[in-house]
């Protein structure tokens, strides 16, 4: 148990660094192309929900995706090298940041199309189910997707069909520039799962133990043959959608209600009290991991672009 | 050689690939138990053969059905899925066009979706706009698929398991108007080519590209053409993406004179693509215009004499074909 | 009371034997082009929810809508010469019989694409409370509709907006050749209306009365601004999904059972029991609406085809 | 004339409707509050003008959104709705297609549905495939629909008003290329037909029909040609649906050859319909082959040297005119 809570705490500490980079680097012209959408503040969905998984469980993103995959264990230097569009980055340039895909650790899509990974998710799963492997699918997608008709679709089929796959809502309380609340009438996603004929729990999106939890008792239905679970991880977007963003619509109070309950922080205060972890370890830690992250930084910077010819290789196979 | 339709030949195309390779699966609406029962139809007889595993009947959800091919293409089986009628790709489009098409380029190459989507397509039936409606030259404005619109059962066949064992997403399109009538397939295990047009009869003044259901209104044309002394050279494009461009020219540098003909209405028709790609590289072997037949630009109607109206005929083909041969 | 349920008797029998005679002129060849596909067995749904509406109250159409349209007003003569494909048909024989469209009545549109009419309801219902009108929309659709990623899409923006809008969901227990069961996990279609946060009502299909009293009620709702409702109507398709289609999957036991339900033998016993109508009237009234449906054939038979080239109008406006 | 964008054009025009005509209301993801708060965008301001009856910010819905438009429209409002991103147009093909361009056909010409749908479009943020995907000769080859791409600030703001005007369904396409850079536009009440071409620089010896962000290329490969003593004449097409065959035909006819230039990718592009066009119906005009320049085969890649690898650039249309006129 202390383990895993300390795994959880380093992976949503590199998550945080990670980013914060990304945040600096946008702010400096022609770094890196394309929008910038970040987590910080939602570290503990990824980490706990990949905390509950194994390597050959499958993970599908969407645009707000560095955490996920940093959290099922992808390069961050082959991430931070696509971000800036080199050629070693883990998809030659070709995605940026907005659809990484990192196959090697079965994070097999990431798009972009609100929504639109939830439906590849019932075909993974289903591709789990039709070989018997012992691996199940997880999907991540906003509250906002939650209004998309493809996840209204996909839900009813995973269910249908027991498929080993678990929905995780990451409710950040904005879909865009808007509040919840103008974007549907209900108050908990997880209460749509009742239409389709599943499971529909609800967790604090940042205790990471809790999600973790969740997480683990879908994953074993899944595995039993029982089908999928939809997981509304209640949390909160920090920043911006994206870094240029001004957030006007965010008010300051309750982004600095939600920086009280940082999901790393609470952790973090639980790890000391239980003396698992001292001042120290957190500054040695801190310190490996600005090393890791400006290590990142510096293999993307050194990184070629890919030729511009490169762009015409890929298409097919 | 057996004498079958093109829904018998694409279920044997099916069958066979399925028994060859278990890692093809059949998905779609009313795939397995369907209202039709005709043992013509495509996927015919084969929910019983391979059981239900393997032919998933599924909800009419047509982002979802696409969205499972995409998934279960790159974990490596080879879903063949089914939208039921032309006009409903537009339901699965996102799925197809933005991921099936663009996800191995995303990757950078590290991933493949080998995935087959089925399209029925075509007028004729009198079931009006909402059920036919023409729309390959939408699926070959898309880097990353691959389209194919065969115009005999015996292509039908070869192509389909061509499109099954290809590792590429590919769109399959097949008009109900050829399910009905046998014609001649071979019986042993084949596959024709993807990207490769044929030339379904050689023909010395002028050349008629087409392709699908049109082929047989081809033919009919050129019976009569060549009764009054015009020899029509038609090629069967088949497949429109990747587009046989070595073939069309080829063709047109023999004969000097080409006329697409296609179901689809005419503006923004793939046929306006062949026209360019003739007048930009074969330009010099042009002995008259480029014409074009295809539909009005109007929606399928319902009423009869105004589906007749809308659907390319041998008698517009004619007429296209003297005004240019003189 | 008595003069409503008359009303719903003679209306649920002329459908009846309107579409009787369909299937009949189905039988000879090139009668009628297309599909043809039925209500027969659910005509108190049609009925019941027209019978709530006023003549502004707009109705939207699914394929299977000779009885909405004839239970909101149609002309029976212009909607069998559309079915036939003349040029004195509703819509001049560009729709034929899956697309009807009767705007005289407000029968604004009818799509034959599976859960198309959903989202346009919410366009006319917001039209309608943009003008602040006091009429309301009605969306019919089936079972297998509410499996589109259309149908979730709009009843939730329609109750984050709270138009006025019922949306109907007609379950006669199949989708194409798909049980219930076969095609979502779920016994009830109306306990999805509590994902979007509207009220869900199951009622029985087969009652007219208790149809209307249920839509009487959504619609006063609707013009209280308190918004949509999703009405789910519980019925069953005696005859296959077209009228080639040969029921293989659909066990006769189950037919035979649902016919001994008939919507229409009920309210006509009703209405004998309590004296309001007597054996006689009952032929007069058969014999009136043959000559109807007599009339409406031969008008549809005397009457021309469209030129060919009037295809080309009516494209744009 | 004042100087502005062609997002504040667009502004401008949404605004002036609005005020013109009560049926006329907006609805879309984030287009009254939104995450980009410039007042450079196109919706930018609106809501606080007009308040949340007649600016309505909307769930990520793209279905429902367009079926909103049909819906209304069919009631005699005007909506005006916004599809984010081209790629989702996918998302709202169904409605559009399938309802929006046939519905009025098939009530018999009983019904209308002026309804216009603004969609923004254009590669060259960086944001890659599933932002960027010029989809326009999708809605062209869909009768029933109008198709609007204005290349200029100016043409814009008219386009614009002729559409929310128009009793049809109008799909307008806005390249976010061209929101940020000042141009001169008319400051009173002006419209632009749709449907009507536009010479926007005359020419001798090559016409280059192009649309929307594109133009910009033309005239910049213009000016080098014409210091080379190569006379091009540009012709800004403006609507792709109803195209103006004669405006085409005309220069052609002046010229004798034609390039068409556009930024989706080249095959099955709208450029085939314009280069069959004119191999069509001004074949004896023609001195050279047609050329299209157009993006390559491909998605619209992230990384910064493989977009401007894929976007055509002044170079490519100098040598594909230098390649035609000797
Ligand atoms: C189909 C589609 N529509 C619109 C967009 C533009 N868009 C990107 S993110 C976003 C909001 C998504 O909200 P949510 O699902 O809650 O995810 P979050 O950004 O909060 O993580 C929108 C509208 C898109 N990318 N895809
Ligand atoms: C988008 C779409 N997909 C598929 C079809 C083919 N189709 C026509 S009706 C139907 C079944 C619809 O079932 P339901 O909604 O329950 O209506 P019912 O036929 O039972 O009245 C299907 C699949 C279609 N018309 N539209
Ligand atoms: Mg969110
Ligand atoms: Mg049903």
């Amino acid at each position: 148990m202390e383990q895993e809570k300390l795994m959880l705490y380093q992976n949503m500490l590199f998550i945080r660094r990670f980013e914060e980079k990304l945040t600096e680097l946008c702010k400096i012209e022609g770094k890196v192309p394309g929008m910038m959408i970040l987590c910080t503040g939602q570290e503990a969905v990824a980490t706990g929900v990949c905390g509950a998984l194994e390597k050959d469980d499958v993970i599908i993103g969407n645009h707000r995706s560095h955490g996920h995959l940093l959290a099922k264990g992808a390069d961050p230097n082959a991430l931070m090298a696509e971000i800036f569009g080199k050629v070693t980055g883990c998809n030659k340039g070709k995605s940026g940041t907005l659809h990484l895909a990192v196959p090697e650790v079965n994070a097999l899509c990431t798009t972009t199309v609100v929504g639109g990974g939830i439906p590849i998710a019932v075909g993974t799963a289903f591709a789990q189910q039709y070989r018997e492997s012992k691996a199940i699918t997880v999907c991540f997608f906003g509250d906002g997707a939650a209004d998309e008709g493809s996840f209204h679709e996909s839900l009813n089929m995973a269910a249908l069909w027991d498929l080993p796959v678990i929905f995780v809502c990451e409710n950040n309380v904005y879909s865009g520039a808007q509040r919840m609340e103008e974007h549907t009438k209900v108050k908990d996603i997880a209460l749509r799962a009742q239409g389709y004929g599943m499971p529909g729990v609800t967790v604090d999106g940042n205790d990471a133990e809790a999600v973790l939890q969740v997480t683990a008792e879908a994953r074993q239905r899944c595995l039993a043959g029982e089908g999928p679970t939809l997981i509304e991880c209640k949390t909160y977007r920090w920043r911006g959608h994206g870094e240029l963003d001004h957030q006007v619509y965010q008010p300051k109070e309750e982004i600095a209600m939600w920086m009280e309950r940082c999901p790393i922080k609470k952790i973090e205060q639980q790890l000391l009290v239980e003396g698992a972890i001292s001042r120290e370890d957190i500054a040695a830690l801190e310190e490996s991991i600005a090393m890791f992250v400006d290590d990142a930084v510096r293999f993307a910077e050194e990184s070629p672009y890919p030729a511009p010819e490169e762009a015409l290789e890929d298409v097919y196979i | 050689m057996q004498q079958i339709t093109m829904g018998q030949a694409i279920q044997q195309a099916l069958a066979e690939e399925m028994h060859r390779d278990d890692s093809v699966f059949l998905a779609g609406e009313g795939i397995g138990v369907g209202i039709h029962d005709s043992p013509l139809m495509p996927t015919f007889g084969l929910l019983q053969e391979f059981g239900a595993g393997r032919v998933k009947d599924t909800p009419v959800s047509e982002a979802a059905i696409a969205g499972l091919a995409v998934g279960a293409s790159v974990m490596g089986l080879r879903p063949v899925v089914e939208i039921m009628f032309n006009p409903f790709f537009t339901l699965a489009s996102d799925q197809i066009v933005n991921h099936a098409a663009k996800l191995r380029y995303l990757s950078g190459g590290k991933s493949s979706f080998p995935l087959v989507v089925r399209i029925k397509t075509g007028a004729g039936g009198g079931a009006g706009c909402q059920h036919a409606h023409n729309l390959e030259a939408w699926a070959a404005h898309c880097p990353g698929l691959k389209v194919v619109m065969p115009g005999t059962a015996a292509d039908a066949k070869g192509l389909l398991k061509s499109a099954i064992r290809d590792d590429n997403p590919v769109i399959f399109f097949e008009d109900m108007g050829l399910f009905f009538y046998p014609s001649a397939v071979p019986e042993e295990d084949y596959t024709i080519p993807i990207g490769v047009a044929d030339i379904k009869k050689p023909g010395r003044d002028v050349t008629v590209v087409t392709w699908s259901k049109m082929l047989g209104v081809a033919f009919k044309a050129a019976a009569v053409l060549g009764q009054e002394g015009i020899d029509v050279e038609i090629l069967d494009l088949r497949t429109l993406l990747p587009l046989d461009k070595e073939g069309v020219i080829r063709s047109v540098q023999k004969t000097g004179r080409l006329v697409v003909l296609h179901e689809a209405t005419k503006t923004g028709g793939f046929g306006g693509e062949i026209a360019a790609l003739v007048a930009e590289e074969a330009f010099s072997c042009l002995k008259a215009p480029i014409k074009r037949v295809a539909a009005p630009d109007i929606p399928v109607p319902s009423s009869l004499p105004l589906e007749q109206f809308y659907m390319p005929n041998e008698n517009r083909l004619i007429e296209a074909v003297k005004s240019i041969v003189d």
